[in-house]
């Protein structure tokens, strides 16, 4: 009871205290991002139960026990109470026990993970609710959404339809980034070479802002995006925008898409080649690279032998997308490694290095 | 509790009766050779498992040669560090036991947390691997 | 205690003299060396199987010499045991021997590291090969220079030991010099085990 | 630059006078004004020819007490540094609105908030905490230095050539641009090509070793040289958080040891731990560093948790209340930080049941920190408090810290942390917790010691005066940020679009200022004391009416702390002395036994900046040299037995007679 009502209270202060900024953490529009705030005002409330005492205490002795006021009493010695002692360590103990409670259940429910099995707190996903899905790309800097199912793609602009379960894969292309759509739901990391994933839905249209929550290097405070919330109709004229709007994205496409560049105005792909996202995610987009995938399946069964502690280039992904362009143009070898010869180019370059499609072919199922 | 700390501590601080004392554990002759054959012994027989294929199944050869690391581990920490409760005033022995608690976690945390993130977010995950032909 | 008058709040004699923490300290300072092998370890554990589609273990491994290796520190335990032992019985020469003797084993075992490294690179399995080999050479490597620091050290300890005598402060000295060389051992074990032995066991 | 000559690389490596910034007009002033003030310094040293003073009596010497101011002087330093820092940013985030980009470019900004974390967390919070501990500790167990006092000199040498090759990233190169943990790949060879995650790498490297050894010798001197009669449960209550602290460090500081030397590895050597390629995982590094990381925080709060119940108890008049749950639940916070780590990285896609697991064990580590909050409280409960400075400091920190404490469980809870991670909230929580606690802690520390380590006062109107800036700074500076967290506005950003977070900015900004005139005043304080230091003397070594055994000697100490060792009875070993009359002894002085002054810590650390300077610029000739020397000149060192030697009983008498005569004069 006392909860609810500080809570009311609580939330009202906050409520006349953001009425002038944007807080939109406190006001979101997904439902993801309402049950986390709700958990974030939850465990204030519960906080503030013991908090408010200890600030109000530590004044409230401050002022009674000064050395002036010689009428308070004075016990130097005293140093010791079972009983308080008992308090001091059961009122946090209590406190965090509910607040664990919350965070288990808050936690397992709100996984980014785990589909979603409501729309809002009223209407469960239904079997006929077919989720939106969308694959999302943290390129140096901007995004990259492909929409598998409408096969087109579109670059710094998200649409979705309003309360239909969005289904995001979500990676990067070279160092890690955080997809964050605060109006939406939590953030949840985006990272070269492996596949985050997040549930969530929009239950009332807008435009909202996205961006990169995780630093990423020079272009990032340019790294944002707008998400659209729209009615259904209002999502098929958008798709049916990208599609005569733009150009194909296909490999060629991305590799130059990919190369770093800073605040890149929306652009619409009108088609995407199929498979494209799980070539970006296993980092071969480039033919002439191994598949991350590949490769685990072969790490899997215990690697190639040694015929293939050659097969060198088809696995570097970095080193080309080296940040100093100058240091590619005159390539020094700066390792220390020079210095004993056992830099993989300079092997690289005294061995005959058996062709990748030789390689590949003795793993080919 | 504190009472009973409080008076081995004044009586180890009082202590003086080591004298400067260094070193005060070399152990004896019949403790090193003793540790030398018991660890001569713990580290023949993983290699002889492993490298005869003595036992056909893997997991059951991986298990026992990490028990005999285990064994020797503390044979050699007996018999060569002389790991014993009392010296330096049981501060070796509750650093060591610290530590090692420290390592476990190290090593398990960060085998269980890495885990799930693999199995969360690398392509290929290891419950495809698992399920492998 | 209340009532004691003559209750001594000075110790007028100068008869508290802090004990040496030396042998502590350096205790500490192993287990602090413990904490960065557990790191290595854990990066082994975790990238241990990630051969970027090279060479494993079973290909790269060579159980017999690292047998070989084992048996040499293992040696060099004892034969250290032997040195510190003959050092309790103040026997300046002996103890020099058997620290010779201990330095030799030393040096073996740091060679054939040495050797193994090289075929290895020879071979292209270098360290920028795979995860798995970053992590091997570096876990194995750095067991390795810590058994060469201990060389060094071990050197420079027979000099001051041969100009000085078995002093106090040179006796100190070599039980340092003991617990680090043992403690290699330990830190011997799980490589043997966990890198070699489960290595070619996957 | 491609024209060189391959000799020329051969003999530089990288650097060439393209590293140094002549280009960027804010580095050129900010050497230039540095350059003078420097060389004044410098100027002034030589004019009054101190500098033999500073080598003899400083530089070489393993007085703990010389060696604990010297590591505050460098935390103080620093601060300036990195405060600097800190208000470009709020300027450059307080008008870089819509169409203006600011003053400060990505390239320039992105260093200033790596080196603003970097330098605030190991070149200012832990040379402070240190500092306190190196001088207070042996003192308060009555000790006459720590366990190794030559190495406490090279641990104290080997931090500030971290923190000098961090200052020499402003003038020749750059600093990192990743962030203060460099998380890869952005810090691998490949996104982060240039010098400065190097300079990263090497500094923290360098500053590392020194605080992990002086870890060790702080522990062996709490565990071995404690007074006779100072069991465990009667030592001062900042030794018992020392101790925890030290093994905080001892523990935690080899993972960052190994962790950079596997990033070095990476960026050195080609190899591939962290990379994108070859089956590297870069999330090994985040789980590693964190592993340090969180202990980290504790090993910088802990201390100051002990600060502030010595002084709290001190300025109530009364004994510390709960003396025995206050040591246990430092020893259950010392154990519980090492549970917690992955809480910094709930949002990087580890399952549910890892995150809640994490998410509570952090919890739980609030209820220990709650106890210690309450034991204060009703340590002051029935005193008689005197609001001198430290329990100013402390009063602002009790309040400050309690709000950092729940913002922190708040984003301790993991689906709270998804929408508050790497937001400014975040931001906030941590600097209300750092600042607010290890910040205010540290100055109580100062302001409550100062008398102690110089015989006199600091003063006190100067003193409120920065204190109040500085609470009154913190609140409008972070408070903000607060707001803009919920704001959903994200860490790290150069440059905004909502032209409505701006005014958030520029309270801020304002904030900022506040803190400002905070360190102004303070220095004025020190200025304004050494001035009117006769004034302000305290002959009785005792000035605050003090409980633990640091104040039962004078002020300042001498070299040897206590011409006898005291024998320790009672908790509060110096109350219980004065409470029982013990009288100090003035005569039947003996011999004292001390560790001799050396140059070797000074010499050897330097080596190590220079071996770190090379390697930091590919100079691959003067590191090997410069490495070799290295251990060249530890073996040389190790032949030098000659290592101290006997204050004679003529001359502690000397000492001690001053002394008496001082306290009768009083009396």
């Amino acid at each position: 009871m006392f909860v609810r009502v500080l809570r009311k209270v609580l939330l009202l202060t906050l409520a006349t205290l953001m009425a002038g900024c944007n807080a939109v953490v406190l006001h979101p529009f997904g439902d993801i991002a309402i049950q986390q705030r709700n958990l974030v005002v939850a465990s204030t409330v519960l906080m503030l139960l013991v908090i408010v005492p200890v600030i109000v205490l530590t004044f409230v002795f401050a002022w009674r026990y000064r050395q002036s006021n010689t009428e308070a009493v004075y016990e130097p010695d005293w140093h010791h109470s079972t009983a308080l002692e008992l308090i001091i360590w059961s009122a946090p103990l209590l406190i965090v026990i509910a607040l664990g409670a919350l965070t288990w259940i808050g936690t397992h429910t709100l996984d980014p993970y785990r589909p979603l099995d409501r729309i809002d707190a009223s209407r469960p996903v239904t079997a006929d609710m077919k989720p939106l899905k969308v694959q999302v790309v943290a390129l140096d800097w901007k995004w990259l959404f492909i929409y598998p199912d409408y096969g087109v793609a579109t670059v710094n602009e998200l649409a979705a339809p309003v309360d239909v379960p969005i289904n995001f894969q979500i990676t990067a292309s070279t160092v890690m980034n955080s997809f964050y759509i605060p109006a939406l739901a939590g953030q949840i990391y985006a990272m070269p070479g492996m596949e985050t994933r997040l549930h969530a839905v929009i239950n009332q249209a807008g435009d909202y802002e996205g961006f990169s929550a995780n630093y990423s290097g020079a272009g990032f405070s340019g790294m944002r995006f707008r998400f659209k919330g729209m009615s259904g109709d209002d999502f098929d004229r958008w798709v049916a925008r990208v599609k005569v709007g733009g150009s194909a994205l296909q490999r060629d496409a991305y590799m130059q898409l990919e190369k770093p560049s800073e605040r890149e105005p929306v652009h619409y792909f009108a088609t995407a080649t199929a498979g494209l996202y799980d070539k970006i995610l296993n980092m071969c987009v480039d033919p002439s690279k191994m598949c991350m995938s590949d490769m685990m399946k072969i790490d899997a069964k215990g690697g190639l032998g040694m015929e293939s502690v050659y097969n060198i280039s088809r696995l570097a992904y970095d080193k080309p997308r080296r940040r100093d362009q100058a240091a590619i143009s005159t390539p020094r070898r700066e390792y220390v490694t020079a210095l004993c010869a056992s830099d993989p180019e300079v092997v690289l370059s005294s061995v005959v290095v058996p062709a990748p499609s030789e390689v590949s072919a003795r793993f080919a199922p | 509790m504190s009472a009973a700390h409080d008076e081995h501590d004044a009586r180890h601080v009082h202590g003086h009766d080591r004298g400067h004392g260094e070193a005060e554990a070399h152990g004896s002759f019949k403790a090193y050779m003793t540790g030398f054959v018991l660890s001569v012994v713990l580290t023949a027989i993983p290699f002889w498992l492993v490298m005869g294929g003595v036992i056909a199944d893997k997991q059951v050869t991986t298990l026992i040669i990490m028990a005999f690391a285990v064994v020797q581990i503390f044979v050699h920490m007996i018999y060569f560090l002389h790991m014993n409760t009392s010296s330096e005033g049981g501060w070796n022995m509750l650093a060591l036991i610290f530590t090692l608690v420290l390592v476990v976690i190290t090593l398990s945390g960060s085998l269980w947390v890495m885990y799930h993130m693999n199995a969360n977010m690398m392509p290929m995950s290891v419950h495809d691997m698992r399920n492998m032909p | 205690m209340s009532a004691d008058e003559a209750i001594s709040y000075y110790d007028m004699k100068g008869e508290h003299h802090p004990e040496n923490g030396t042998m502590l300290g350096f205790w500490l300072y192993l287990m602090s060396d413990c904490l960065v092998f557990a790191v290595l370890f854990a990066m082994y554990g975790v990238l241990g199987g990630n051969y970027a589609a090279g060479p494993g273990p079973k290909e790269l491994f060579e159980l017999p010499v690292v047998a070989v290796n084992t048996s040499m520190l293992l040696f060099s335990s004892i034969t250290y045991g032997f040195a510190m032992l003959e050092m309790a019985r103040n026997r300046k020469s002996a103890t020099l021997s058997w620290l010779a003797i201990t330095g030799l084993f030393g040096a073996a075992f740091v060679g054939l590291e040495l050797h193994e490294f090289a075929h290895l690179i020879s071979e292209g399995a270098v360290p920028q090969r795979s995860a798995f080999l970053s992590s091997f050479f570096t876990l194995v490597g750095t067991h390795g220079l810590h058994v060469s620091f201990g060389i060094v050290w071990l050197v420079t300890l027979m000099v001051q030991v041969g100009k000085g005598g078995l002093t106090v402060e040179n006796r100190r000295r070599l039980s340092c010099l003991s617990l680090f060389w043992h403690f290699l051992d330990v830190v011997w074990i799980g490589v043997f085990t966990f890198v070699y032995l489960m290595g070619v066991l996957r | 630059m491609d024209q060189r000559s391959e000799l020329m690389h051969t003999l530089f490596g990288r650097l060439s006078w393209e590293a140094v910034p002549l280009h960027e007009p804010i580095l050129l002033i900010t050497f230039i004004v540095t350059a003078i003030l420097g060389m004044s310094l410098l100027g002034y040293i030589s004019y009054a020819r101190k500098w033999s003073y500073l080598y003899h009596e400083w530089f070489c010497s393993i007085d703990h007490k010389k060696i604990g101011m010297m590591y505050i002087v460098l935390g103080l330093v620093m601060l300036l540094r990195g405060f600097a820092d800190a208000i470009m940013m709020r300027m450059q985030q307080a008008m870089s609105f819509g169409d203006s980009v600011g003053y400060l470019p990505p390239h320039h900004y992105d260093q200033i908030f790596t080196a603003h974390g970097v330098i605030m967390i190991f070149f200012v919070a832990m040379p402070l905490v240190t500092g306190l501990m190196n001088y207070v500790v042996p003192l308060q167990i009555g000790a006459r230095d720590v366990a190794f006092p030559f190495l406490n000199n090279f641990s104290f040498w080997m931090t500030a050539a971290g923190a000098v090759l961090v200052m020499m990233s402003l003038f020749v190169g750059e600093f990192a641009r990743t962030g203060w943990l460099a998380y890869p790949p952005l810090s691998g060879p490949a996104y982060s090509p240039d010098v400065g995650v190097d300079y990263y790498i090497w500094s923290l490297q360098i500053a590392g070793v020194g605080t992990l050894l002086s870890g060790v010798n702080l522990l062996a001197t709490i565990i071995k040289m404690r007074a006779p009669g100072m069991g465990l449960m009667k030592m001062p209550i900042f030794t018992w958080t020392a101790l925890c602290t030290n093994v905080l460090i001892v523990a935690a500081f080899p993972v960052l040891t190994a962790v950079l030397v596997l990033l070095s590895l990476d960026r050195y050597a080609g190899m591939n731990f962290f990379s994108n390629d070859f089956g590297g995982n870069a999330m090994m590094y985040v789980n590693l560093i964190w592993i340090w990381g969180h202990p980290e925080v504790y090993i910088l709060i802990l201390p100051v948790f002990g600060v502030f119940s010595e002084v709290v108890s001190t300025f109530s008049g009364k004994r510390l209340f709960g003396y025995a749950s206050m040591v246990y639940a430092t020893v259950v916070i010392t154990i519980l930080s090492y549970l917690v780590w992955l809480h910094h990285f709930f949002t990087m896609g580890s399952g549910a049941s890892v995150n809640s697991f994490f998410g509570i064990t952090t919890m739980i580590i609030s209820i220990p920190t709650g106890a210690k909050m309450f034991n204060w409280l009703f340590t002051m409960y029935r005193g008689r408090i005197r609001f001198e400075v430290p329990m100013l400091w402390t009063m602002g920190f009790m309040f400050t810290f309690v709000i950092g404490g729940m913002t922190g469980v708040l984003l301790a809870v993991p689906p709270a942390d998804f929408v508050l991670h790497n937001s400014l909230f975040l931001v906030a929580h941590f600097h209300n917790v750092i600042i607010g606690g290890v910040v205010f802690g540290v100055f109580a520390g100062i302001n409550f010691w100062f008398p102690k380590a110089t015989g006199f006062k600091l003063d006190p109107f100067w003193g409120k005066v920065s204190f109040w800036f500085w609470l009154s700074g913190f609140w409008f500076a972070f408070m903000p940020l607060y707001v803009l967290g919920l704001m959903g506005v994200t860490r790290r950003l150069s440059h905004f679009e909502d032209p409505s977070l701006q005014i958030w900015f520029q309270i801020a900004a304002f904030g900022a200022l506040l803190i400002l005139f905070g360190i102004i005043a303070m220095l004025v304080q020190i200025v304004v004391s050494i001035r009117n230091r006769e004034a302000l003397r305290d002959h009785t070594g005792d000035p605050w009416n003090g409980r633990t055994l640091e104040w039962s000697t004078s002020s300042p100490p001498p070299a040897y702390n206590f011409a006898f060792t005291p024998n320790v009875h009672e908790q509060d070993a110096w109350w219980d002395m004065k409470a029982r009359g013990s009288q100090r002894p003035t005569a039947g002085f003996i011999p004292i036994h001390m560790p001799k002054n050396t140059a070797a810590g000074l010499v050897l650390a330097g080596i190590a900046m220079i071996c770190g300077f090379a390697l930091i610029w590919h100079i691959w000739w003067l590191a090997g040299v410069s490495f070799a020397c290295l251990i060249g000149g530890a073996i040389y060192h190790s032949f030098n037995y000659d290592r101290d030697f006997h204050i004679p009983a003529d001359e502690v008498r000397v000492v001690e007679n001053q002394r008496s005569r001082q306290l009768a004069l009083q009396a």
